[in-house]
């Protein structure tokens, strides 16, 4: 079982997707699209991300135990960000008239 | 007693592990693992020991409720330094050597800002070794992963693997996730304490919620590393004891992965009263209960197993029997734990603390013992005396339940964790615990002498003297420095005891 | 003998017979299960014990219908025990619309208490039967835990942040309360007694205690003069900063176009952290106050705060209200 | 990198491809650490992002996203002309091995070079945090966490990207010594990979730390 060899063309259409993609990011940080701009950014970057994992680091062309692996990586990531992240931005859900507001606090010492 | 030695190849002449190069250079600086695995044996026994003189003096001390023995300030420490060595003696021995140096005292939880801005103590030093094992828990894990995905021996298919080595895959998965995530938070408590900036410290705009939340991501899936080794045990000695190959086998299996996998979705149950939103805590608590099936499914498995076999009551087997009944009990208080309306009342009380000794002390520690009386003979060439051994197994199960029941009973009255003073009325059940404590002292002081006195004494065991089956049960004992002269093919599978022939059963008589 | 072992503690609270209901469901399931296993284990150990002319080993690889069936019956008790529990952790965490204020402050090793009509105490705390009571609580230092058995209650004490929870008092008597919260060197003895006492011998309570020459907002309203803050916020608007009457508990926008209540954390913010939510309309000239005063003066601040509000909102003894 | 017998397999492995897909599976295998290690840094981060937003914001601010972008680009194409170093040494190609491996090289440096003029700058506006920190500002804490993250995690990648310097320079003497065959390539994929992750965590770092709320 030989090493697939990708050709570089590939790699010279990924490298200029990439850059073009960077130019997009900084161009769409500037649009007034609200809270989407966060989300703007998160996807672009994924989309580079994919692009890098995908070809460069050559997870197309592997068995796929590899992609196993690489799901597995984001999988437990997204777990970790998900539920600190759910915790604080529920907080303020809660029936209480006095808990919305305090997790805004600095505290004195 | 008659020896199963007498189908053996073993003629003693040939060169073990044990006997290929003396001294002490050649033993610090081996790189045969079942030398290293001798050398963690030792090593993690005498922190087994040493956290329990610390058990002990906590016990002491709760006898009475007032805080006459010791002062507040050295219980804290005794208590952390208990937690400390025990949980992570575990994972690898070297953190409570760092520990011990520096006097730490913040619990082993080291909540900020408890941690950072009061203790004044190591808890830097602490930190650096906390990421340096890390470091290496994840090199462990890495190796173990990559060698069983890609070195197994021809024919081992997954499914003929030995469940112990399932258990462990899945004990490397949480260790390879969970270890980077610790190592981190412990980065940024280090950079807040030598910086001064604010990550967890309100005062200077932290949160210390935040360090909860990551700190437990490591450490409840943490505590399944501790558990999982010993589910592996279990499986191996059930069904050698039972003479019949494992109920369910593919179950008990993915369980393994299941508990890997669910385990690091439940963290939060550590946090319900910590201001935590109320809906994260559901989510949270929700998980933790689906977390809790893959268990019951190897509980129920391995009783399955004895059903219809041919039961031999050797030690190993007594410490299972232990390990089912209090393991039971102890993963079922979880559920009262991971129950939300009710762990606000018993969160950091003594229930808490007789969960997870009845899952570790009764579950893990048997799981433990277990093995170490199982693989005794192939790891020294040495029989123990079986009427000692079934002599302190039964202590200990006696000594433990009277330890730690009552403190169930306390812990639903109120009484708090981390207590070195409290009122009297409690004190009726810190009794009876703290003399559990004393018969549980002595089981632990029997094997010490018996294995001990059996390196010397001891009948030679031969390759296999439980009539095991199993790829380490083919060569001699102890084994040769090179395990196997030919790559064993592997052509049947794991536990298939039932195929044996009728005589060659058991050798031993019960 | 037993009767000194008792297996329960006292329940002086609403919630706690409905939290020991639940603690016996799961000791009645947890009981059946593990009796299952070690009947079981036991029968089989000695059924299948190894013997003269006992039976081969029968091999036997599993069974799916068994595997399911294990599977299903925990998953749906576990379910029940998640539901059970989640609903009985809501009602603990939403105090009913009426529920009056007392406010704590941990401390290592201390719990500070204070009532709205002005009463301190320090590791006691009064409350009147039948009553429901909202903790508002927070910490000088490191996390503590305010716990107290016979209500089973308990709750974080987070410094940086209030944290809250309620309970409601059935039974007369004086209950332990512990710091449930590792918190260093007196951890163990940052404990002390909550009273529960006739609504009457209560007012009585509040009435007698010295400490109490004035309420906790007429406290409050004499900082707020010492502090110079009337000198931006009239009674009317006007003022450099926003009229603070008829505040509390209503929207406010900010200049970041948000709308926030003006509940206590609110207030908390806007005195300690003026710059961080600026009300439309105004500069951010304000001042912090962080340096000048400490958590217990902002509670009396919020509280005269609250006094400024419509009169039916606030009652000077909300004990009286309920009753 | 699991073992360096040029042409020669290991005595547990039985063949070239299964010494390979070994090392490249414990390359991905480190790859999950260190995605769970930065995940942590990337939970506090956003924890704080959402609780102190316009702190954040304010903290961005001050940030150069000129030199952000450029420094993408730099990494970007070292990213592309490190897949072409492995692609030569698939193919046996010792000089473009060579060659290539060098040029990441330089790119590499470059990065480090841009990144260390923005340290400087951010030390010349005492934006360094627990060490004089000034900045004009209604909660100057806040901003000073924002740039704690800020050094933090840039920080981390930095020492990521020094690391993988190390392992180029490495390469690039092994390569030089004519080590690498069409059969024994696995350092240099394995590096490649290593490389590529550090890219991708920046491709995460430059929106988050430059680009808020430019808007
Ligand atoms: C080896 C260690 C270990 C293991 C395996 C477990 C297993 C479990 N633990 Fe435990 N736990 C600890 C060690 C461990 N724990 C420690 C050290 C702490 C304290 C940390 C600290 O604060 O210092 C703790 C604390 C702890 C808490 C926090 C309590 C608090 O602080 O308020 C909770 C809450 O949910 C919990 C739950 C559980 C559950 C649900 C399981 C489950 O995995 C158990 C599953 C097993 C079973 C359920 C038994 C077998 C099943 C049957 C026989 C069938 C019947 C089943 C059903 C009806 C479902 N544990
Ligand atoms: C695997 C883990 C493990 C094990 C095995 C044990 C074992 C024991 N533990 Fe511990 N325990 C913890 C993990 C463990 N514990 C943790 C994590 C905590 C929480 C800490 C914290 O709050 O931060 C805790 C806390 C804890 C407390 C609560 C303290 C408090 O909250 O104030 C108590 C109190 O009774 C206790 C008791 C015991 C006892 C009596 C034993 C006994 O089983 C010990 C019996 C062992 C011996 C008696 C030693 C035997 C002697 C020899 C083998 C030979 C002698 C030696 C030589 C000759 C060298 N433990
Ligand atoms: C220098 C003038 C000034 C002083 C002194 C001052 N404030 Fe203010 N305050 C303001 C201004 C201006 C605002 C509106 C802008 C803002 O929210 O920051 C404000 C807003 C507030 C708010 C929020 C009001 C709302 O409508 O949401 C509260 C509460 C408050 N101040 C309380 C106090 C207290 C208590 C003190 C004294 C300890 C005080 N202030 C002293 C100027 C002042
Ligand atoms: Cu305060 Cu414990
Ligand atoms: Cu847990």
């Amino acid at each position: 079982m030989s090493e697939h060899v990708i050709p570089k063309g590939v790699y010279v259409l990924i490298f200029v997707t990439l850059l073009i993609l960077t130019l997009l990011t900084v161009e769409v940080s500037f649009w007034n699209l609200g809270i989407l701009n966060f989300h703007m950014a998160v996807l672009i970057a994924s989309t580079k991300s994919m692009l890098v994992i995908l070809y460069f680091m050559h997870v197309r062309y592997k068995g796929g135990l590899t992609g196993v692996f690489v799901a597995a990586g984001f999988i437990f990531l997204g777990i970790l960000l998900t539920f600190t992240l759910a915790d604080l931005m529920t907080r303020g859900w809660q029936y209480q008239p006095d808990t919305s507001a305090f997790s805004m606090l600095i505290p004195p010492r | 007693m008659s020896n199963g030695g007498s189908t053996s190849q073993h003629n003693g002449a040939g060169e073990n592990y044990l006997t290929a190069g003396y001294g002490l250079k050649s033993w610090l600086l081996t790189t045969d693992h079942k030398r290293i695995a001798i050398l963690y044996l030792i090593t993690i026994s005498i922190f087994f020991a040493l956290g329990g003189l610390f058990a002990v003096l906590i016990r002491l001390e709760l006898l009475t409720p007032a805080g006459d023995l010791f002062s507040s300030d050295t219980y804290n420490k005794l208590f952390t330094m208990h937690g400390l060595v025990m949980i992570f003696f575990f994972l690898i021995p070297s953190i409570p050597a760092v520990v011990l140096l520096g006097g730490v005292d913040t619990g082993w939880t080291f909540y900020a800002p408890y941690s950072e801005a009061y203790s004044n103590t190591a808890v830097g030093l602490t930190a650096i070794g906390v990421f340096i094992t890390g470091f290496s828990s994840i090199l462990t894990g890495l190796n173990f992963i990559v060698t069983i995905h890609k070195m197994r021996a021809p024919g081992l298919t997954w499914f003929r693997l030995p469940l112990f080595v399932w258990a462990h895959y899945a004990t490397s998965l949480i260790m390879l996730l969970g270890t980077p995530v610790v190592a981190i938070s412990i980065l940024l408590v280090f950079l807040e304490r030598v910086f001064g900036i604010g990550i967890f410290d309100p005062a200077l705009g932290g949160d210390p919620v935040l360090f909860q939340h990551l700190f437990w991501f490591y450490s409840h899936p943490a505590v399944y590393i501790m558990i999982l080794p010993s589910m592996g045990v279990i499986s191996e000695i059930i069904t050698c004891f039972s003479r019949k190959r494992i109920f369910g086998y593919s179950f008990i299996a993915f369980s393994s992965l299941a508990i890997a996998i669910l385990g690091f979705l439940v963290w939060g149950h550590h946090m319900f009263v910590s201001s935590q939103s109320i809906y994260a805590g559901m989510v949270f608590s929700i998980l933790t209960m689906m977390v809790a099936i893959p268990s019951a499914v190897k509980v129920f498995n391995w009783t399955a197993t004895m059903y219809k076999g041919t039961i031999i009551y050797q030690t190993p087997m007594l410490y299972v029997f232990g390990f089912l009944g209090l393991f039971t009990v102890g993963g079922l208080t979880g559920l009262f734990l991971g129950t939300l309306g009710l762990d606000v009342h018993v969160h950091d009380t003594y229930f808490v603390v007789a969960h997870f000794h009845y899952i570790m002390v009764g579950g893990a520690i048997m799981g433990y013992l277990g093995g170490l009386h199982y693989w005794w003979p192939k790891i020294t060439g040495r029989m123990y005396s079986e009427a000692w051994a079934k002599l302190s197994a039964v202590i200990i199960f006696i000594g433990f339940n009277l330890t730690f029941f009552p403190q169930f009973l306390v812990g639903y009255l109120g009484m708090p964790r981390r207590y070195h003073v409290y009122p009297p009325e409690f004190q009726i059940y810190h009794v009876l615990s703290t003399a559990g404590a004393s018969v549980l002292a002595v089981g632990y002081l029997f094997p010490l002498v018996y294995l001990l006195w059996s390196l010397a004494y001891g009948e030679k065991a031969g390759p296999n003297p439980w009539q095991a089956k199993g790829l380490e049960w083919t060569i001699p004992s102890p084994p040769p420095t090179y395990n196997f002269d030919v790559t064993p093919v592997v052509t049947e599978e794991a536990y298939d005891y039932e195929s044996m022939p009728r005589e060659a059963q058991f050798v031993i008589e019960p | 003998m037993l009767k000194d072992i008792p297996f329960l503690p006292q329940a002086a609270s609403a919630m706690a017979g409905r939290v020991d209901l639940l603690y016996l469901f799961l000791i009645a399931v947890s009981v059946f299960f593990f009796v299952l296993v070690a009947t079981l284990v036991f029968i089989f150990a000695i059924r299948y014990r190894k013997r003269e002319g006992g039976a081969d080993p029968t091999p036997i690889h599993g069974s799916l219908g068994l595997e399911l069936l294990w599977t299903i019956i925990p998953f749906c008790l576990s379910m029940v025990m998640f539901g059970w529990g989640a609903v009985l952790y809501f009602n603990m965490f939403s105090p009913p619309e009426d529920a009056q204020n007392i406010y704590v402050v941990g401390k290592q090793w201390m719990w500070k208490i204070q009532h709205p009509e002005g009463n301190r105490e320090i590791d006691e705390l009064h409350v009147p039967l039948g009553a429901s009571v909202r903790l508002i609580m927070t910490s000088e230092d490191v996390i503590h835990s305010f716990y107290v058995p016979a209500f089973r209650m308990k709750m974080d004490v987070v410094p940086g942040r209030y944290t809250s929870t309620w309970f409601k008092a059935t039974k007369i008597g004086k209950y332990h309360l512990f710091c449930a919260e590792y918190c260093g060197t007196k951890h163990s003895e940052m404990v002390g007694s909550v009273y529960v006492m006739d609504p009457v011998e209560y007012e009585d309570w509040l009435n007698r205690s010295t400490t109490a020459t004035k309420s906790m907002a007429e406290v409050g309203g004499e900082l707020f003069t010492q502090l110079g803050c009337q000198t931006c916020h009239f009674e009317q608007s006007g003022g450099r900063g926003p009229s603070l009457h008829n505040l509390y508990d209503t929207p406010v926008r900010l200049m970041s176009g948000e709308t926030v209540k003006a509940d206590d954390g609110y207030l908390r913010q806007a005195i300690l952290d003026p710059a961080g939510q600026v009300v439309e309309g105004y500069l951010p000239i304000m001042p912090t106050y962080k340096t000048q005063v400490d958590e217990e003066d902002v509670l009396k601040l919020i509280a005269y705060i609250k006094s400024l509000a419509l009169p039916q909102k606030m009652s000077a003894h909300p004990a009286e209200e309920n009753q | 990198m699991s073992s360096n017998h040029s042409g020669v397999v290991a005595h547990q492995f039985d063949d070239a491809v299964q010494q390979r897909e070994t090392a490249n599976l414990g390359m991905w295998a480190f790859l999950i650490t260190e995605v769970m290690m930065f995940g942590g840094l990337f939970a506090s981060y956003g924890y704080y992002r959402w609780k102190f937003h316009d702190a954040f914001v304010e903290g961005s601010n001050h940030l150069d996203y000129l030199l952000g972008a450029t420094n993408t680009g730099v990494l970007i194409c070292s990213s592309f002309t490190m897949a072409l170093a492995v692609q030569a040494a698939q193919a046996g190609k010792r000089k473009s091995t060579i060659v290539f491996l060098l040029l990441t090289m330089v790119l590499g440096l470059a990065f480090l070079g841009i990144k260390a003029v923005e340290y400087t700058e951010k030390y010349e506006h005492h934006l360094i945090p627990g060490h004089g920190f000034q900045v004009a500002s209604a909660h100057p804490n806040l901003v000073e966490l924002f740039f704690a993250f800020y050094f933090t995690m840039t920080g981390l990648h930095a020492l990521h990207m020094i690391i993988g310097l190390v392992v180029l320079s490495i390469l690039v003497s092994m390569a030089w010594r004519n080590r690498f065959s069409t059969d024994y390539y696995s350092p240099v994929e394995n590096a490649g990979i290593y490389w590529h992750f550090v890219d991708i965590v920046w491709i995460f770092l430059f929106p988050f730390l430059y680009l808020i709320g430019r808007s």
